[in-house]
């Protein structure tokens, strides 16, 4: 075993980091006994509750989503694992309210059947909700398969808007409609420059040769795309960017976010290289870059490489991403 | 012996538990291959929790048991198999409402609840490399035993050497579902964890009834 | 070379860099022809401006503090490598005003140097200014020898407060004497656990052995500290935290800020760890952890182990702490 | 000869830059041991623009291009070295302002002034391990020399030495100043980047003036 993380036994490991993350957010976030991340400040109850879950080890997410503007309860599951079912009823029992939950789910094979048992029960017990599911990796299924694409960091995005219509008052309708709008205009590709180690277990997670670089990796190190070899950033950066684009059918006159999420040991001095590469490409294209988000937002532990998520915005998008926010991962004035 | 009760209900789960913690580590190498390499140490705290639900169930009703256990398995943070597993018991338990004991057929009919509950969560079809190539054979060998009238145990025989040749056959299969789906082809060689997992559950449910019998 | 990442020629990095960290920070900072780092809104001139240089190579850090209630300007150098004083005395010239300049500098030789000479050259030429060294460092001199500590992740709370300060319309004596009390109650102490690579010239930046770490590291993975079997996270923070706690001779009844500053790969997950067992620590000694900060500040490429830094509050430091502030590292509402 | 006019002080930097150029790598290497191994890129920078500045340079005055080439050695981004090299020629320009040729005993006080503007700059002192190490010997050969009334060429002969000699010297210290005193003892036994740097600096100087005499 390999691992130099600085960690203690890995039994605990969820539930200790988990207090800590509420100790050091503590005026944003608060950790329920049963291990659900609420908002410090609870939402008005004639306002939509936002709801999410998905696996730990990809700090800060999801729950540094958590806060005003954005989510209300994040179901955090062990390492790389999905919450079972129970928890994540229960956290829909805690958000149950008139106005409704947006549920939104990241498509991973765990998280999506611990929605449908758990929302399947709710919905037995009178709760009202709307479940969007993102979906917007392009590296293992084309558009027209969406069920097989995998949710990566373009839930935060989706998040933010979602989580700042409801905020605002905005019916579920308006909120899932909005959720599903960001997402279907919608793209990311992962790309991996060196691989990481399981927290937990010590295994080795995509362990990656010398010189070169997979394109189309998973959130957890599943592959899904090419090795190829290790290219500069600009290079990268037209590779990822091309594809995306492609995907998404962008047009001379789009307005676009692009968010370059780090998979945790990538520099945001590389992240910034390929921002820079990124609008040029744009520019001349005729495509505006209207907003950029670049940092470690969903991780893989130590890996090396990086999230490219690209989106079509429109003016309501624009203002639902401009609009304030405070979560431990996302602070907007 | 052509009824099941309470006791052997519990029987047949603290035989699986036991099936299923023994191959803990060999479950784990088969889902690293194309998975995360969790499924055996999932699989242990799932069978952690059966045995806690057997040892503390107090109700002595077998629909309850089989809800409790259900939902124990469920509460494991496992991904896929926590919600799949989970749903066959709670499946097992409406269907089980109200019998204080299961003949053959109420026995099929709880199995066949359980598989429909499994069906009910995944669009994953025979031949898809998952565990229910294994469950579906396993469950059609059981009802055909017991609506035959054969003995429970004998059902559970079948059902046992159904559910391992199911998964014996998923090591030609590629998967098409669950996060062995992203490796394609290289699934093909090795068998799927979770098929693998339901053959030794039927292998020890099987145990648990004969051992004691 | 081993080098694993995304960049483009070396010679232009630091450039790249730059323009890449302002599109994405677009609405909080500017850079000008010259290399400067400033705010996008140029503050008040009746108040006090707040100055640094240092390295690239480190990022978010220190261009990443630049924005309203922090910084005014930083100067960017090189990759590990203090501006010269052209530049610097430039970024003296910009923000010069009657208010006067708060001018906070690492101790690190070049950029001491380089700060002394433009420093020099700008007292001639009538610039008001008022310089604070942070030298926080415990691990390589003692307290009474404070001109050999290094100056490491504590110039994020200085420059917090002292900028907070400025922003309300404090002195320049004020906001020195602030900067000046934040520092004297502050300690910090780096530990490292896996190396990095130098991203100009492929170099190994401290070469960490399996299945040890160092305890002292400094910012460019120069020495200064022991090399020690690979601690649990609770051991190791125990060890940081009590060499620190007695390096400012906390007592039962302070009141201290902990700032876990990720050096790079150590993941989120891990820093929240330590913070939860620092806290633990501390309420057994009766010392309330008053305020927190985990995140990735000052790192040094991609390596493994971070920088704890405490450092004893008042009422008025907290108020400032607490102050709201906009910058692309560190926004507060 | 015995002044220096414009022309003699552009062929010193020229030299001084060749002979720099010249060991780049070996003066990063040195740097390697206690440092961050940049100390020949550093220079190299620092050499480039003082040729530059010497090419383009257009006065035709001593004090302007010194101050010129000072400025432009501060202006590199490599950290300790080039505040302190360019403060030097920042304070020789200061002692020759007005001059049209620097006699010996203009030379040596500008020389003097120039170690006067390090001084200000740093703490160090001799046998610190550090780039003074090599200049304090080298001004002081310089201005006995000089003011011993022996030529230009013979001045820069003497200090060429002297600063080889303290650069050699610096072997046996231990750092105190600079990145490199972090490792402590484990500085002894190479030699300082930065007086290494001086002494190629003083050889090139003398070069640059007698290959051209
Ligand atoms: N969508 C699905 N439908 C049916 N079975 C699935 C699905 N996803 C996973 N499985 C089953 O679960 C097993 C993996 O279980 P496990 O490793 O515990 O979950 P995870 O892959 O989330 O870590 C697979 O071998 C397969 O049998
Ligand atoms: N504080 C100081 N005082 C005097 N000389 C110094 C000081 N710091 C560094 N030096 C000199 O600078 C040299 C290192 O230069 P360089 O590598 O360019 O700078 P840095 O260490 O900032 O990368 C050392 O060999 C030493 O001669
Ligand atoms: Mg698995
Ligand atoms: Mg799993
Ligand atoms: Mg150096
Ligand atoms: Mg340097």
């Amino acid at each position: 075993m390999t691992m130099k993380k600085l960690i203690n036994a890995p039994e605990n490991l969820v539930q200790e980091l988990l207090e800590g993350f509420a100790l050091a957010h503590a005026g944003k976030v608060t950790l329920s006994d049963s291990r659900l991340v609420l908002r410090a400040s609870e939402k008005a109850q004639d306002k939509v509750a936002v709801v999410t879950l998905g696996g730990s080890g990809h700090e800060p997410a999801l729950s540094g989503f958590v806060g005003e503007g954005m989510l209300d309860i994040s179901v955090p599951g062990e390492i790389f694992a999905a919450p079972g079912p129970p928890k994540v009823l229960e956290a829909l029992r805690t958000a149950k309210r008139d106005a409704g939950i947006l549920f939104i789910v990241l498509n991973h094979a765990g998280d999506v059947l611990s929605a449908k048992v758990a929302g399947d029960m709710a919905k037995k017990e009178g709760i009202r909700f709307e479940q969007v599911l993102t979906h917007e990796d392009i590296s293992c299924a084309p558009r027209n398969d969406p069920e097989n694409r995998r949710g990566l960091v373009g839930c935060l995005p989706v998040i933010k808007v979602a989580g700042a219509a409801a905020e605002a008052g905005r019916s579920l309708e308006e909120c899932a409609e909005i959720a599903r709008r960001m997402e279907a205009g919608m793209a990311t590709l992962a790309v991996a420059v060196s691989g990481a180690t399981h927290p937990s277990t010590g295994e080795v997670i995509a362990a990656i040769d010398e010189g070169t670089m997979v394109v189309g990796m998973g959130q957890h190190g599943e592959a899904g795309g090419g090795t190829q070899s290790l290219k500069s950033a600009d290079e990268t950066a037209e590779i990822m960017l091309n594809a995306l684009l492609d995907d998404i059918d962008a047009k001379a006159g789009d307005e676009l976010f692009v968010l370059l999420n780090g998979a945790g040991a990538t520099t945001l001095m590389e992240l910034y290289l390929v921002l820079r590469r990124v609008n040029q490409l744009l520019a001349d294209k005729g495509i505006t870059l209207a907003r950029s988000l670049v940092g470690e937002y969903l991780t893989v532990q130590e890996m090396g490489g990086f999230q490219m998520c690209i989106g079509k915005l429109d003016e309501e998008l624009k203002a639902l991403w401009d609009a304030p926010c405070d979560a431990p991962a996302w602070t907007r004035k | 012996m052509n009824t099941l009760d309470y006791h052997g209900l519990a029987r047949m789960f603290e035989g699986a538990a036991a099936s299923v913690l023994e191959k803990q580590d060999y479950l784990s190498r088969l889902d690293s291959v194309g998975g995360d390499g969790d499924h055996g140490t999932t699989m242990a705290r799932a069978m952690g929790k059966v045995l806690h639900a057997v040892k503390s169930h107090e109700s002595q009703k077998i629909a309850t048991l089989l809800q409790e256990i259900g939902w124990a398995v469920m509460g494991v943070d496992g991904g896929a198999i926590g919600p799949l597993l989970g749903m066959m018991f709670i499946s097992m338990a409406e269907s089980a409402e109200g019998l204080d004991v299961l003949d053959g057929e109420a026995l099929a009919c709880a199995f066949e609840a359980g598989l429909a509950g499994v069906h009910a969560q995944t669009k994953a079809q025979p031949g898809d490399k998952t565990l229910l190539d294994a469950l579906i054979p396993a469950v059609e060998a059981l009802s055909a035993s017991a609506r035959a009238g054969e003995s429970i145990a004998a059902a559970l025989y079948c059902a046992a050497e159904a559910a391992e040749a199911g998964a014996e056959f998923t090591k030609t299969l590629q998967a098409r579902f669950g996060r062995a789906r992203n490796i394609g082809e290289q699934s093909i060689g090795s068998a799927d964890p979770g098929a693998t997992s339901i053959a030794l559950i039927f292998k020890g449910f099987m145990k648990g009834i004969t051992d004691h019998a």
